[in-house]
């Protein structure tokens, strides 16, 4: 195999799932302060001090639960098929592992939304459900999530359910933003991106500024749970190689 | 003459929680017969399907003339022949359509040969009938019939004799032997008593696994 | 050993040809298989007035979304058999064991799918356009779309039949897996439908259509064959 | 603190229900993201352990 | 030679009781294949809207013949399956030499796939009325009538599947077949739905519903041993 | 004891156009095994599935200890083992399952004795794999552990020793003739050489063919 000089080490040692069981051993502590942290003040500054709105008073407060969880179903894909390319091209078991780990927190994260979702629109809408763009592309999300999940499961081989759900979750990804853009212009209904590159965000300090810290905590949230998931699988995966053994027969 | 084809080095492979085959390393050279031996669940035809490269699973390297196989792929599989405990053969299409399309998978295969393949391989007067309303012998003769119609070096025939009559088995082992002396090489695996006159040399698979469970 | 190399251009070309002829022979054999797709076709869009209202201004109004769904599904049902017979018989380990590029044959066998089953429906379109009391201004637009968003239909369905072969039972799997990727090609062909219906320009529809397929032309083959392998080498 | 008292946080100016639900079910979400990798974990690590006894036991 | 003949009611219930044990655990053991049934309800349940329109008022209307459109669908997607692979692995040879009554096997099977789709989809109903804004008045009925309908449906399907396990690809002919058989109870079903929205009785329907089970369940296994014996010794 | 099971007589069976056989007559007596001989496409499979009352294509007699065994089909199907080219096992079943399944289709077999059936044919170890990972030799075997398992007296098995290992055939044919010297008898296909030490009488369907264009 030729040396790839421009890959940085740390990418050989993340193909190490036993540097990465070691790694993520180290960090999950910190990474579960940190989320406990920000989530729970997160939902004490969004619950009692962030003000009402105007228009829809108190039912805004599900905006803290409700546009993390929409972003990081988002992201969590994102990751899940770019672990599945890093899989595929170079053959690379964490980023097999991190793809299935990332699956269920995914899906989840899309039913919340989806939950969050559907509870606003009884109140601001007047109907549990409209087909309108944004949910109907969240739904098809979760739709995605479900077939890399259920392929995954349906092949016994773990390898080959690996590279073939990388397979789907690529096929996926292009196909995401031709979903949102077919589906938006279909129809729209819903609310405008608040947090976007180039404009200040349209809500007022007070408003946004617990929602900056409930998305920062979702992500950390995200890292926890797939950093323990990953370890699971790691141990999984390697129970018959000897650090495993030295490990399993320590504790 | 006695070009090496293949090479094989340290091969491992586990299933489940079975190593099926470890530091098993062997070389086949031009004009050999190799006849892979073992229980049944030994790992024969999972040492097959790596060998031919329809299966990944497994650890060591595999070289081809000399050369890893993953890089010669191409080649590897214009020089190859497999058949497989599937005999790959359409139901709804007759033995000659079969062939045919077979040849047009393998550029180096003349298709005007086919006719005398499937003489050769006792169905005549069968060209013409579904697949599905010939036996079971017959059906695998149809595939068999490609061992007539290639020119591919390497043969790997996982059990190439199951279904086979014994009239038939003596034709295919007569082939094999040929097809030795022309310079080709041939690995099998089989459950049959080989009759062939001439050098097979056997790899015991039941002594090669690691810590099986297997009793 | 003597070796002839006819291979290069003209070998792949064959090859193709070839493919398209064997499958062709696959369908034609049992007479069945070919009017099938069709005959579902035209039930669902028989289902549907059963169903639901035999008003004829109601079911105007559904039409183009009915026919396009009844579509989507028709295909959706035909392909989980795309790659599975070929795998039960282990043929498809003789494919992907041949020296010849996979993408052609896998193309190969998305094309004639294709002309059994979306070139097919959209010749039949008009009849159900009929049934269901679609204006007549609403059938070319009707008919352009489904001939250009079928093949993606096909193409797309073919990665799923893929990847869903070395299972023991893919059927319902794979259209867990399609039918999400179907949604765009589901919103732009009856937004054509319904564009042409109410005199609207149907061009922008039918470009995006066309980019998509493109799309799917260029990257499907390559991951139906990156799928094949995977779920033969399990 | 936009609230006066406990009751008027409790029904959230008529949204009670809605509110609660959502942070309901992003609770429990959240919560069982967290908790069934432990457990699978517990899990896991004795199945592996009583095969490692196993597997020297018959050695 | 020595022979226990512990047979009889007891031998006839166990058998019974064994398949619905074997048909769950065949389910079971791939977990995919227990959810996707209702997958693709709730897709094709999805895939209206975006076809059709997504106003609420008029998928309301839509929605009884939608709903019982997808269960029917779902049902006979899934039908193909319940005969083939134990046709092609011989295990349909072995049922048909027990010397046990085969329309008992028969109808456990067929009483399994039932719980696996069609009672699943009755209870899965109530979301789909939702996403299709059924109004809440019309949801019972909906239950209702699913109970009632989707087990002929099983039942009716089968004798298809069982008549078409010795062709080589009965996949889409099977619809062929039943889809004439199944427009009654999509009539009657999709009647009772919408008689339940606009509060007219539909105590007339569910009866109907009722005799079209009762029949089937009379006749149809008796009408599927014969056709597999049929099929077994083509 | 010289009580005679089945009795056919004046068997015709035509496929197509060929006649496979053509005034086909045997008796099978208890404690007989028969093999049918034949070459690949003789009929021997359309004579076993005749046999076994699966297939009704043909003219003749068939008479179950004296009776026409369409009349008395469910005692036959009780008295019946059928082992076909196909093994009957399902693939994400283990094992186990598949006999237990097996075990409730006829109710003359005690389920208990399904896990030293199992070890008998060699899959001990295996009884909670689902049998996909098993070899096809193993598959194979998980049927034919049937044969330890039942209790019925006629034994029509098609080829039994397809992908099986020498040992196990050896076991297998060691089986067959327990069977014979408890009473029970055996009508069977194979191309392999029985290695029976024992009275085996061979019905070759080659002569019987009418108008055959086999060569
Ligand atoms: C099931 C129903 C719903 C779903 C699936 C859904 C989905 C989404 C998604 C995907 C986002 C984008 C997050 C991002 O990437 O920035 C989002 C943001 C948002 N949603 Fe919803 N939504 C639903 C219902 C509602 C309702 C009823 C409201 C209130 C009227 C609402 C208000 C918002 C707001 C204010 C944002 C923030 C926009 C942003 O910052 O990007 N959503 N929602
Ligand atoms: N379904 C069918 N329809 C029509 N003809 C058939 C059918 N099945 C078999 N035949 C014909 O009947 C003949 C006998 O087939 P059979 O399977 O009984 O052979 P066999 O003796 O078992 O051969 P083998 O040793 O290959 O298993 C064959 O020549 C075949 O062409
Ligand atoms: N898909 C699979 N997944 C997991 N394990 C498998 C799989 N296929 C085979 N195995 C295991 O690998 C072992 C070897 O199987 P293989 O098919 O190579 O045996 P074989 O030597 O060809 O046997 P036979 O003589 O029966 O054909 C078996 O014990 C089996 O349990
Ligand atoms: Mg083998
Ligand atoms: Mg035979």
């Amino acid at each position: 195999m030729a040396e790839k000089k421009w890959i940085p080490r740390w990418f050989y040692q993340l193909a190490s799932p036993r540097w990465c069981y070691q790694i993520t051993g180290k960090l999950l502590p910190w990474f579960m302060g940190t989320t406990l942290l920000l989530l729970l003040g997160g939902t004490v500054w969004a619950l009692l001090f962030a003000p009402a709105d105007y228009q829809q008073g108190n039912s805004f407060r599900i905006i803290y639960l409700h546009v993390p969880a929409a972003i990081l179903a988002q992201s969590a894909y994102m990751l899940m098929a770019v672990a599945g390319a890093v899989g595929l091209i170079w053959k690379m078991k964490v980023a097999d592992m991190v793809l299935k780990s990332a699956a269920p927190i995914g899906a989840s994260m899309a039913v919340l939304a989806l939950l969050t979702g559907a509870i606003w629109g009884k109140p601001t809408w007047g109907s549990w459900w409209v087909w309108d763009a944004r949910l109907t592309s969240m739904l098809i999300l979760f739709f995605l999530y479900l077939g890399v999940m259920a392929l995954n499961s349906a092949i016994e081989n773990e390898s080959t359910a690996a590279q073939a759900s990388a397979v789907l979750a690529l096929v996926g990804l292009v196909n995401i933003p031709i979903i949102k853009y077919s589906v938006e212009w279909w129809n729209t209904l819903h609310q405008p991106a608040t947090f976007t590159l180039t404009e200040k965000p349209a809500m007022p300090v007070e408003m946004w500024l617990p929602l900056l810290v409930m998305v920062i905590g979702f992500y950390c949230f995200f890292a926890v749970s797939l950093m323990q998931r990953l370890r699971n699988e790691i141990i999984w995966r390697e129970r018959r190689t000897g650090w495993v053994r030295e490990l399993l027969n320590k504790q | 003459m006695s070009e090496q084809l293949l090479t094989v080095h340290k091969l491992f492979c586990e299933r489940d929680d079975r190593v099926l085959f470890d530091q098993l390393s062997f070389t086949l050279e031009a004009g050999e017969i190799v006849q892979i031996e073992g229980q049944n669940g030994s790992g024969k035809t999972t040492l097959l399907r790596i060998l031919s490269g329809l299966s990944r699973h497994y650890e060591g390297d595999i070289l081809w003339r000399g050369e890893p196989v993953e890089e010669v792929r191409e080649q590897f599989c214009r020089d190859l022949l497999y058949f497989g405990h599937q005999a790959g053969v359409k139901a709804v299409l007759t033995p000659e359509e079969n062939l045919r399309w077979y040849a047009a998978l393998s550029p180096a295969i003349d298709a005007s040969t086919i006719p005398g393949a499937l003489e050769q391989v006792g169905l005549k007067g069968y060209e013409d009938v579904p697949c599905h309303s010939l036996s079971a012998g017959q059906n695998r003769r149809v595939s068999l019939a490609r061992l007539y119609l290639s020119h591919a070096p390497l043969w790997i025939l996982d059990e190439p004799f199951t279904a086979i009559d014994k009239r038939g088995v003596a034709a295919k082992e007569q082939l094999l032997l040929q097809h030795a002396q022309r310079g080709g090489s041939v690995i099998l695996t089989t459950h049959h008593e080989l009759g062939i006159k001439g050098p097979v040399r056997k790899i015991n698979l039941d002594q090669l696994a690691g810590t099986s469970t297997w009793r | 050993m003597e070796m002839k190399t006819n291979s290069g251009q003209q070998g792949i070309g064959c090859l193709f040809v070839a493919t398209c002829r064997r499958e062709c022979l696959l369908s034609f054999r049992r007479k069945s298989d070919l009017v099938n797709p069709l005959i579902f076709f035209l039930m669902v869009a028989t289902l549907f007035p059963l169903g639901v209202s035999p008003d004829p201004g109601f079911l105007a109004q559904l039409a183009p979304g009915v026919v396009w769904v009844a579509a989507l599904l028709a295909t959706l049902l035909s392909m989980d058999a795309l790659f599975r017979s070929d795998y039960e018989d282990g043929s498809l380990e003789q494919l992907l064991l041949s020296p010849q590029p996979l993408f052609i044959v896998v193309l190969a066998k998305v094309v004639t799918h294709w002309m059994m089953t979306g070139l097919a429906l959209t010749l039949m379109a008009p009849l159900l356009g009929m049934m269901l009391f679609l204006p007549a201004e609403g059938v070319p637009g009707l008919m352009l779309s489904l001939l250009l968003g079928t093949p993606t239909l096909s193409l797309v369905g073919a990665i799923g039949a893929a990847l869903t072969v070395g299972l023991k039972k893919g059927g319902v799997l794979i259209s867990l897996l399609v039918l999400p990727l179907y949604i765009p090609v589901l919103i732009f062909g009856s937004s054509a439908v319904q564009a042409a219906v109410t005199g609207l320009p149907l061009g922008g529809y039918l470009a995006l259509l066309g980019a998509l397929l493109a799309l799917a032309l260029v990257l499907a083959p390559l991951a139906i064959s990156a799928a094949l392998r995977i779920s033969i080498s399990s | 603190m936009s609230f006066n008292s406990v009751s008027e946080f409790v029904s959230m100016g008529g949204h009670g229900l809605y509110v609660w639900l959502s942070y309901g079910l992003g609770a429990v979400i959240l919560a069982a993201n967290l908790i069934i990798p432990r457990l699978n974990r517990d899990r896991l690590l004795a199945e592996q352990k009583r095969r490692l006894r196993r597997e020297e036991g018959i050695r």
